[in-house]
């Protein structure tokens, strides 16, 4: 019984271990950052592989509060894996960094709030989950201490999501009002259309829609990108983002579900929006962060998309996009992360003729580009086909070539920096720069998975297979 | 006994919920921004005892909801506070206007 | 025979090529190419075999896997007489685009990898028989065409690359949404299924439009062929070769096999409008080519005005005009091929393509020259050579069918052989014939590559042009089956 | 077989010539002239036996000559019925105009190895008249209409590169080009003709056709008749777009711009193929139809007078020349216009076929001494060294065997007995007077004009003054001066031979009869044509001057040829150039370029019109975030249920 608990509980206890040793680390002697980075490295493969085993536990614990699954505990492992993946790139910037240590417990504090809101079975843990996630991310967005543009996107982050979550909870309150019961599983029967209970479903909707910056709740999203260090940018980007469309899903599909015919109304809206206004915006960037950020806004959109087909393929199509895009977002954001850490450059411009001497770098982050894109053999190709598949079921043809002739927008920011890399004759490019083993492993990884999880069909109808019928 | 009827609490939530959204908006001191986003996780705290004590009196769901609010609000002002004071550092100001380097 | 091995051959090519030192580069690619056309070859022969033993599916040499079977998405591939005709084109101007490159200076590993990937696209997208992935090799090959044009080009390369690359995915999405509208109309990305199925009036006009214009864009149809003079004019030579010997015959194949094929009602009903763009296309095109200064503008824009022919087939609809485009889809490929291949040659030499300042090449080069000559003969319709046999078939179909507003189609479109032949003489006089400015007068001949590849190129013009029977013999089946389809659903209804 | 399998080797041998010569040209080098001279040598000596075998042994069946179809393969199929197929027919057109194509070119062959001597570009020369020879037999030999189109094209195309042979003369490379985009401008009138009469006589093969159509109650023939464009019959259409392509190729007007620029060429060319055999394709074409031509009153009609205004119009202008082989070409048009209207003039069977032999009896004839002319031509200009008729004059010491040569192609083509053209010319003479009248006077007329001009040549070239050359060299190579000298038989003795009862319209023996009477006029007025100009050109006179300024702006027309290049140039230059091709150009790249570009610009202004709403103010970005709700909420919940 008492094994049963703790294997199901086993990823949330792996990583409050992890964030137990952290703090016992640094109440020990002050080493240097280099010393713990490799342990860290392990230590989250480790917790990676204990996430990956014994995958297939499911139940529900303390009274239903805590429930999990195949399919969350899939979600949580690609958290886990994108974890790993930003921690290893994060190593050329916290190898001079005093606090490594302090980054580490609030990236991954925040990733246990995430695990608890994927596994939550009750409003209030859903809140406490998302705050956990929340709060300490602005504190991290901060830790580039000296700059000003750190402090400002985490003042930003903060204000902002105060001001979302506020939101959020007087439409949580509502919701308790109206059905009287906060438990996720029980909100449904007695949910109606009502004009009051769609209000407050927009209310709730809004500060999940903040959290994975759909228009118009993005705007936040690019100044605290561009402020914060590029690993925390990379977290936000993608593991914040995913776990917030986990949950997104979650809410809409089982939550909401009575109210589908809105929900997909708004959402129809919404992601055209978002797509439009992420592309608008990203053509005209020139810090490459910045363009990353409105880039992942319009990703958003088109992940939206596919949320509005409404059925298995959609939710499948949507955590299958997410692992394929965890993969580019974080191929673009190591390869950025470390130009910008080693150099301090982080515009397009910059990126003259990059390949001259950065052979590898330069295609890498063509792949990344790529299949952020959605260029064949990538991956994200097959997500996106996927998304927009979902998104055609229910027939709305005009909606669906909207959002594809969006992507030949899309496509023509995301080819200036192909253009950059390879055309534009920079003076000299930038010199030729040596990539110590962990970011390189982290970058290798992401390749491959770009290249692998598209054309092996294995993966996509193994998550289909564990995804909820609708 | 003559209870307040429960429309009355939720009127005044609501308007000290639209108060601090005012003030979010209208305050250019980070520390007030702070204070009135404040007002409106306290407004949402009556309304989750006010639905409580007025139509669930038999659970206890919403007070834990308030209470829990109250804590993390705590947890949320620590940190904001903190990054205003290393916003201070780099700025020299706590006046939002201020931070606005990165726009467009 | 395997035709996926036809994919994995470009494709373990690359791979050799990615882990190889730079400077076997070119080695590598050769041979790969080399294989691919033997391997092509055999293909011809087994089908061919089969075929005389009296086989009459469809398609031969089906494989059918599930790839992702929740969206019932399979790798199914079956090819017949039209795709192999098309597979051999591909072959060759793979081949010959690499001897044609043999020199280029700059990137040489990056230049083959990236013509090897557009190999594998062209190859995979003539196989398939799934919607999904023959889309998915329509875009493989999309984005090497980009860096191609955009590294190795000349001129607004930069601007060229870019516009190329953003229109051909503007076909793609609007392909991508026919797909879609195919998808749950049939309930399955298969051709084959999906061939079986009769789709109601209105989507199929919905659909319709969409693929068919999205193809379009990829075959040059106007008003959407504004990608094809800057593309080809900035790209490098092979990959001039390749977007117009296979890039555009990919949309041309597209709107057969897919829009016609799937959608024959839809295609009964949107002929006038095919007809009237590929009819503006071709004359447009070819005034447009007259006043073209430029060599490479030159071939460009007669593209455009020669694949109107591909559509001026397709959207007649008898079996002969359909024959004859493919024919012309074959007879293009390989002619603009060997222009752009003799352009090529002639601005690495004089390192510029403007037709007034060029002169008397004949005397400097008659090797180059003579191929000039013959690839402009070919364009302008010259019989024993193959744009002849195409052309005619085209007209003879054309005129089969009977509407008189479609016959002065065909006469406008007959009309431009002889614009063609102002413009090809024109261009020919202006640069071949004439005195021979001096600085010019101790320039090379071609080298032996550039003599391989063009040898290729004519035999193969040559051969179409004189035995027209062995290639319409291969492709007509084909057509026979598509149209019979074709016909029998139209008349179903 | 049916004994003719031979046939093939005819075409084959000058296209093997034609493969070898283009491949190792640069190493046979010199020998290319003897191996194609004996190639052909060997296709003439197989078109005689061709010609032998057929008239003499097993062409006739029952007193009337059969088609022979000697071989054929379907080269490609379009539909059942219609195909492309490549066949070698034989029938009595087609083996006289063998004989003639081989043997004219043997003859030019033969010249050129002196004539081309030391030329860098021997080989190709070669190459491009084994080419031409290959093509013009199979065009001869085809029987099938499309067949015939693709000959058609490939002797156009060789045409072009020996028009351009001197590439690097810009004007050798304009003749080429005019040549080649005037005679293809009228092959699309061939080429939709062919489809008009592939559609409705179900059939590509010539004589499937006609025996289609023939019959006036056939299937094919109603369908062909009642269906129409423009209130013109299908029949009608098809007819007349395939004369165009046999006008345009046989240089009638106004399609006959290209003919003298085509001088350009080498002269024996020009011999070969200007004057001999391909611009008599158009002829042979209409001959090869006329079953079909003759069904429809009104095409034949176009056909006449066609030929007749070709015929007048050109003499009209050859007496105003100075350049030899441009008067020499004028003067080809005129004869070919001769007999193109003798073939439109020609009824289909019998008596009233006469028109019909005549004209081939003319072509026949015309071949032999025009290719003489021209080859003398080539003489004169290779050993004077210019084209123009002023430099020359006293020739006839220096260069007695051309002379004789000239002086007797002349009086032949003038119609003076017994030479060869004084025969076909009284025929065609004589059909004109019994079928039309004003056609007749017309004839008579240019007849007169021919001899004058023809004349005013020879005395211009060989007396006129005394010579200022000193004499370089000979006349040239016997392998110049024999085929002079052969040619110079074949115009003595052609006449003789009895075409009458070989080449007719229906294969029977036609029975003519020489009228002396009706010889009369012409004769005299030729020959008062000849003294006018012995007069005038003899020596050295005021008197053409003198008549030229008194005929004034009409001599001026004249010369300028009627200003009919003019307007060729006026329409190209001033009209499609400027007011098709440009715009064409400048629609492409500015209206639907300019929309591409547009689309994107237009992205671009709105992509810098919305970044204000990024102002970068936190609290800006929470009014957005509320609105954003708010707006949600009024859209959701009260406007869209």
């Amino acid at each position: 019984m008492l094994t049963d608990t703790f294997l199901l509980f086993r990823q949330e206890i792996m990583l409050a271990l992890l964030l137990f040793f952290l703090v016992l680390y640094k109440l020990g002697r002050a080493r240097p950052a280099a010393h713990l980075l490799p342990i860290m490295n392990w230590l989250l493969l480790l917790n990676l592989v204990v996430g990956l085993l014994f995958y297939d536990w499911q139940g529900v614990l303390f009274n239903g509060m805590y429930r999990t699954g195949e399919l969350i505990v899939l979600e949580k492992n690609i958290l886990n894996l994108a974890v790993w993946l930003i921690s290893m790139q994060a190593y050329g910037w916290l190898r001079q960094h005093r606090h490594a240590a302090e980054v580490y417990l609030l990236l991954l504090t925040s990733l246990l709030g995430m695990f608890l809101m994927l596994s939550s079975g009750h409003m209030l843990i859903l809140y406490v989950g998302l705050e956990m996630a929340t709060i300490p991310l602005a504190a991290a967005v901060n830790f580039a201490l000296s700059s000003k543009r750190s402090s400002e996107a985490a003042m930003k982050m903060i204000v902002s999501s105060a001001f979302a979550s506020a939101l959020l909870l007087l439409g949580i309150s509502f919701l308790y009002g109206i059905t009287g019961s906060l438990w996720l599983a029980e909100i449904p029967g007695m949910l109606h259309a009502t004009p009051v209970v769609l209000f407050t479903f927009l209310l709730v909707f809004s500060g999940f829609a903040f959290k994975v910056s759909a228009v118009p709740f993005h705007l936040w999203t690019a100044d605290v990108y561009e402020g914060a260090p590029v690993a925390v940018t990379a977290y936000l980007s993608v593991v914040s983002k995913a776990a917030m469309v986990f949950v997104l899903v979650t809410l809409l599909y089982s939550v909401f579900a009575p109210l589908e015919k809105t929900s997909h109304a708004v959402l129809v809206v919404l992601s055209l929006l978002t797509i439009i206004t992420g592309n608008l915006f990203a053509l005209r960037q020139q810090n490459i962060k910045r363009f990353l950020a409105f880039s992942s806004i319009a990703q958003i959109g088109f992940i939206l998309v596919g949320i509005s087909g409404y059925s298995q393929t959609a939710n499948a199509s949507v955590i299958f996009f997410l692992l394929v895009y965890v993969f580019s977002n974080l191929a673009a954001f190591g390869v950025v992360g470390w130009i910008s850490t080693q150099t301090g450059k982080e515009t397009i411009a910059d990126y003259a003729n990059l390949y001259r001497h950065n052979k590898t770098l330069s295609w890498i982050l063509a792949i990344a580009v790529f299949s952020l894109a959605g260029v064949p053999p990538t991956a994200g190709f097959f997500g996106k086909f996927f998304l927009l598949t979902a998104g055609a079921s229910k027939g709305d043809y005009l909606f669906i070539s909207v959002a594809a002739l969006n992507m030949v927008v899309s496509f023509y920011y995301y080819l200036r920096i192909i253009k950059a890399i390879f055309m534009e004759p920079g003076e000299t490019g930038i010199a030729a720069l040596s990539l110590p083993f962990w970011p390189q492993l982290s970058l290798w990884i992401c390749t491959g998975g770009m290249l692998a999880s598209g054309l092996l069909g294995v993966i996509y109808q193994y998550i289909y297979s564990i995804s909820p019928s609708h | 006994m003559n209870t307040v009827p429960l429309s009355h609490i939720l009127f005044l939530s609501t308007a000290l919920f639209f108060i601090g959204m005012y003030g979010l908006f209208t305050r250019r001191n980070m520390i007030t921004m702070l204070m009135a986003i404040e007002l409106m996780l306290n407004s949402v705290n009556i309304n989750f005892v006010a639905f409580n004590k007025y139509l669930y009196p038999g659970k206890l769901d919403g007070l834990f909801f308030a209470l829990f609010i109250i804590t993390i609000a705590a947890a949320e002002a620590a940190v904001a506070i903190a990054i205003i004071i290393n916003l201070y550092r780099t700025h020299r100001s706590i006046d939002v206007d201020d931070a606005t380097d990165m726009k467009y | 025979m395997n035709l996926s091995l036809l994919v994995l051959l470009p494709v373990c090519t690359f791979l050799v090529l990615l882990l190889l030192q730079a400077r076997f580069a070119r080695q590598v690619a050769l041979t790969g190419a080399v294989l691919q056309l033997l391997v092509c070859g055999y293909l011809l022969w087994q089908y061919l075999a089969v075929r005389d033993l009296g086989n009459t599916a469809p398609m031969l040499f089906e494989t059918d896997q599930v790839w992702y079977a929740p969206l019932q998405i399979h790798y199914h591939t079956g090819v017949d007489g039209i795709a192999v005709a098309m597979i051999l084109l591909t072959a060759l101007i793979v081949l010959t685009g690499i001897l044609v490159s043999w020199t280029i200076d700059k990137w040489q590993k990056e230049f083959f990898l990236l013509l090897l990937l557009l190999s594998a696209g062209a190859y995979g997208f003539f196989i398939s028989l799934d919607l999904f992935t023959m889309f998915f090799f329509l875009e493989v090959a999309v984005i090497p065409k980009f860096l191609l044009i955009g590294i190795w080009g000349s001129g607004r390369k930069e601007y060229s690359a870019m516009k190329l690359a953003l229109m051909l995915m503007a076909g793609s999405a609007l392909v991508f949404v026919g797909l879609l509208g195919l998808y749950f109309g049939a309930g399955s990305f298969d051709m084959m299924t999906i061939a079986k199925t009769t789709l109601s009036q209105t989507s199929q006009s919905y659909i319709f439009i969409f693929l068919f214009s999205g193809f379009g864009i990829f075959a040059a149809m106007f008003p959407f062929h504004t990608w094809v003079p800057d593309g080809h004019a900035s790209a490098p030579t092979a990959a001039s070769m390749f977007l117009a010997g296979i890039s555009m015959k990919l949309g041309g194949y597209g709107c057969l096999r897919v829009a016609v094929f799937l959608l024959p009602q839809a295609a009964h009903q949107y002929a006038w409008a095919i007809i009237l763009l590929a009819a503006i296309a071709i004359i447009y095109g070819a005034f447009a080519t007259m006043m073209q200064t430029d060599l490479k503008y030159i071939n460009a824009y007669s593209s455009v005005s020669h694949c109107g022919f591909v559509l001026l087939g397709i959207g007649m609809l008898t079996e002969t005009s359909v024959n004859g485009a493919v024919l012309q889809m074959i007879s293009h490929g390989l002619m603009t091929a060997l222009f752009f291949a003799a352009i090529g040659m002639i601005y690495s030499r004089t390192h510029t393509r403007m037709v007034a300042s060029l002169g008397g090449l004949l005397k400097a080069m008659p090797f180059i020259s003579t191929v000039f000559v013959i690839a402009g003969l070919c364009s302008l319709g010259l019989p024993g050579l193959s744009g002849f046999v195409a052309e005619m078939t085209v007209f003879m179909g054309a005129w089969q069918n009977p509407d008189t507003w479609y016959r002065v189609a065909t006469v406008l479109a007959c009309a431009s052989i002889v614009v063609t032949a102002v413009y090809i003489l024109r261009a020919a006089g202006k640069t071949i014939m004439g005195p021979l400015p001096e600085n010019y007068a101790g320039l090379p001949d071609a080298t032996w590559n550039e003599k391989t590849a063009a040898v290729l190129l004519v035999a193969a013009i040559v051969l179409m042009g004189v035995a027209p029977f062995l290639v319409t013999q291969l492709v007509h089946p084909g057509v026979e089956n598509m149209m019979r389809q074709v016909d029998k659903l139209v008349t179903l209804n | 077989m049916n004994g003719y399998a031979y046939l093939i080797w005819i075409p084959l041998l000058p296209l093997l010539g034609f493969v070898l010569m283009g491949l190792f040209g640069r190493t046979l080098r010199n020998a290319s002239g003897m191996i194609g001279t004996l190639l052909l040598a060997g296709s003439t000596l197989l078109s005689f036996v061709a010609a032998y075998q057929y008239f003499f042994s097993d062409g006739k069946v029952n007193d009337v000559y059969r088609k022979i179809t000697a071989f054929t393969i379907t080269w490609l199929q379009f539909s059942p019925g219609v195909s492309i197929d490549m066949s070698l027919v034989i029938d009595p057109v087609s083996a006289m105009m063998l004989v003639v194509v081989c043997f004219v070119s043997l003859m030019v062959h033969v010249f050129s190895l002196g004539y081309m001597k030391g030329e860098t570009r021997f080989a190709t020369y070669y190459a491009y008249l084994s080419l031409f020879t290959f093509s013009m037999l199979g065009l001869v030999l085809a029987g099938n209409l499309f067949q015939v189109y693709i000959f058609w094209e490939l002797v156009g195309v060789s045409s072009f590169l020996l028009i351009g042979f001197y590439y690097d003369r810009p004007s050798a490379v304009a003749a080429s080009k005019k040549a080649f985009i005037v005679t293809r401008f009228a092959d699309l009138g061939f080429l939709v003709g062919i489809l008009v009469m592939a559609f409705y006589g179900q059939s590509l093969d010539i004589a499937t056709l006609i025996g289609n159509l023939a019959a006036p109650q056939s299937a094919a023939y109603l369908s062909m008749t009642t269906a129409g464009f423009m209130g013109i019959s299908a029949l009608t259409w098809g007819l007349l777009l395939i004369f165009i392509g046999g006008a345009g190729k046989s240089a009638m007007f106004p399609l006959h711009i290209w003919l003298p620029d085509a001088m350009e060429g080498p002269t024996p060319v020009s011999a070969l193929i200007h004057a001999a055999t391909m611009v008599v394709a158009g002829v042979y074409l209409v001959a090869r139809l006329f079953p079909v031509f003759s069904l429809d009153v009104s095409v034949m009609q176009v056909v006449t007078w066609t030929g007749i205004v070709s015929a007048l119009l050109a003499a009209l202008i050859a007496c105003t020349q100075t350049d030899i082989k441009r008067v020499l070409a004028y003067s080809t048009m005129s004869q070919i216009g001769y007999m193109m209207f003798a073939l439109g003039i020609s009824g289909s069977g019998g008596e009233d076929g006469l028109g019909f032999m005549a004209s081939m009896f003319h072509l026949f004839t015309h071949a032999f001494f025009k290719s003489l002319l021209f080859l003398c031509a080539g003489v004169i200009i290779h050993f004077v060294h210019s084209n123009d008729m002023r430099d020359m004059g006293g020739l006839r010491k220096l260069l007695p065997v051309t002379h004789v040569c000239f002086l007797v192609a002349c009086l032949a083509i003038s119609g003076i007995p017994p030479f060869a053209g004084f025969f076909s010319k009284e025929e065609i003479l004589l059909a004109a007077y019994h079928a039309n009248k004003p056609v007749y006077f017309i004839a008579l007329f240019t007849a007169v004009l021919t001899a004058f001009y023809m004349f005013r040549l020879y005395f211009s070239v060989f007396w006129h003054k005394e010579p200022g050359h000193s004499p370089t060299h000979g006349e040239g190579a016997l392998s110049m001066k024999l085929p002079l000298i052969v040619l110079l038989l074949c115009t003595v003795l052609a006449g003789f031979i009895p075409i009458a009862s070989w080449v007719t319209v229906d294969g029977k023996t036609l029975a003519t009869h020489m009228n002396p009477g009706f010889s009369v006029a012409p004769v005299v007025l030729s020959t008062l044509a000849i003294l006018l100009a012995m007069r005038w050109y003899k020596k050295t006179s005021d008197t053409p001057d003198a008549a030229a300024s008194a005929l004034g702006p009409a001599f001026q027309t004249v010369s300028k040829k009627f200003y009919i290049d003019e307007a060729y140039l006026f329409v190209t230059r001033k009209i499609v150039f400027p007011f098709i091709g440009r715009p064409a150009a400048w629609i492409d790249r500015h209206i639907v370029d300019g929309a591409v570009n547009g689309i994107a610009g237009i992205t671009g202004k709105l992509s810098q019109s919305v970044r204000a709403w990024q102002s970068g103010k936190v609290q800006s970005y929470a009014l957005y975030f509320f609105s954003g709700i708010a707006l949600l909420a009024i859209v959701f919940i009260y406007l869209w249920k």
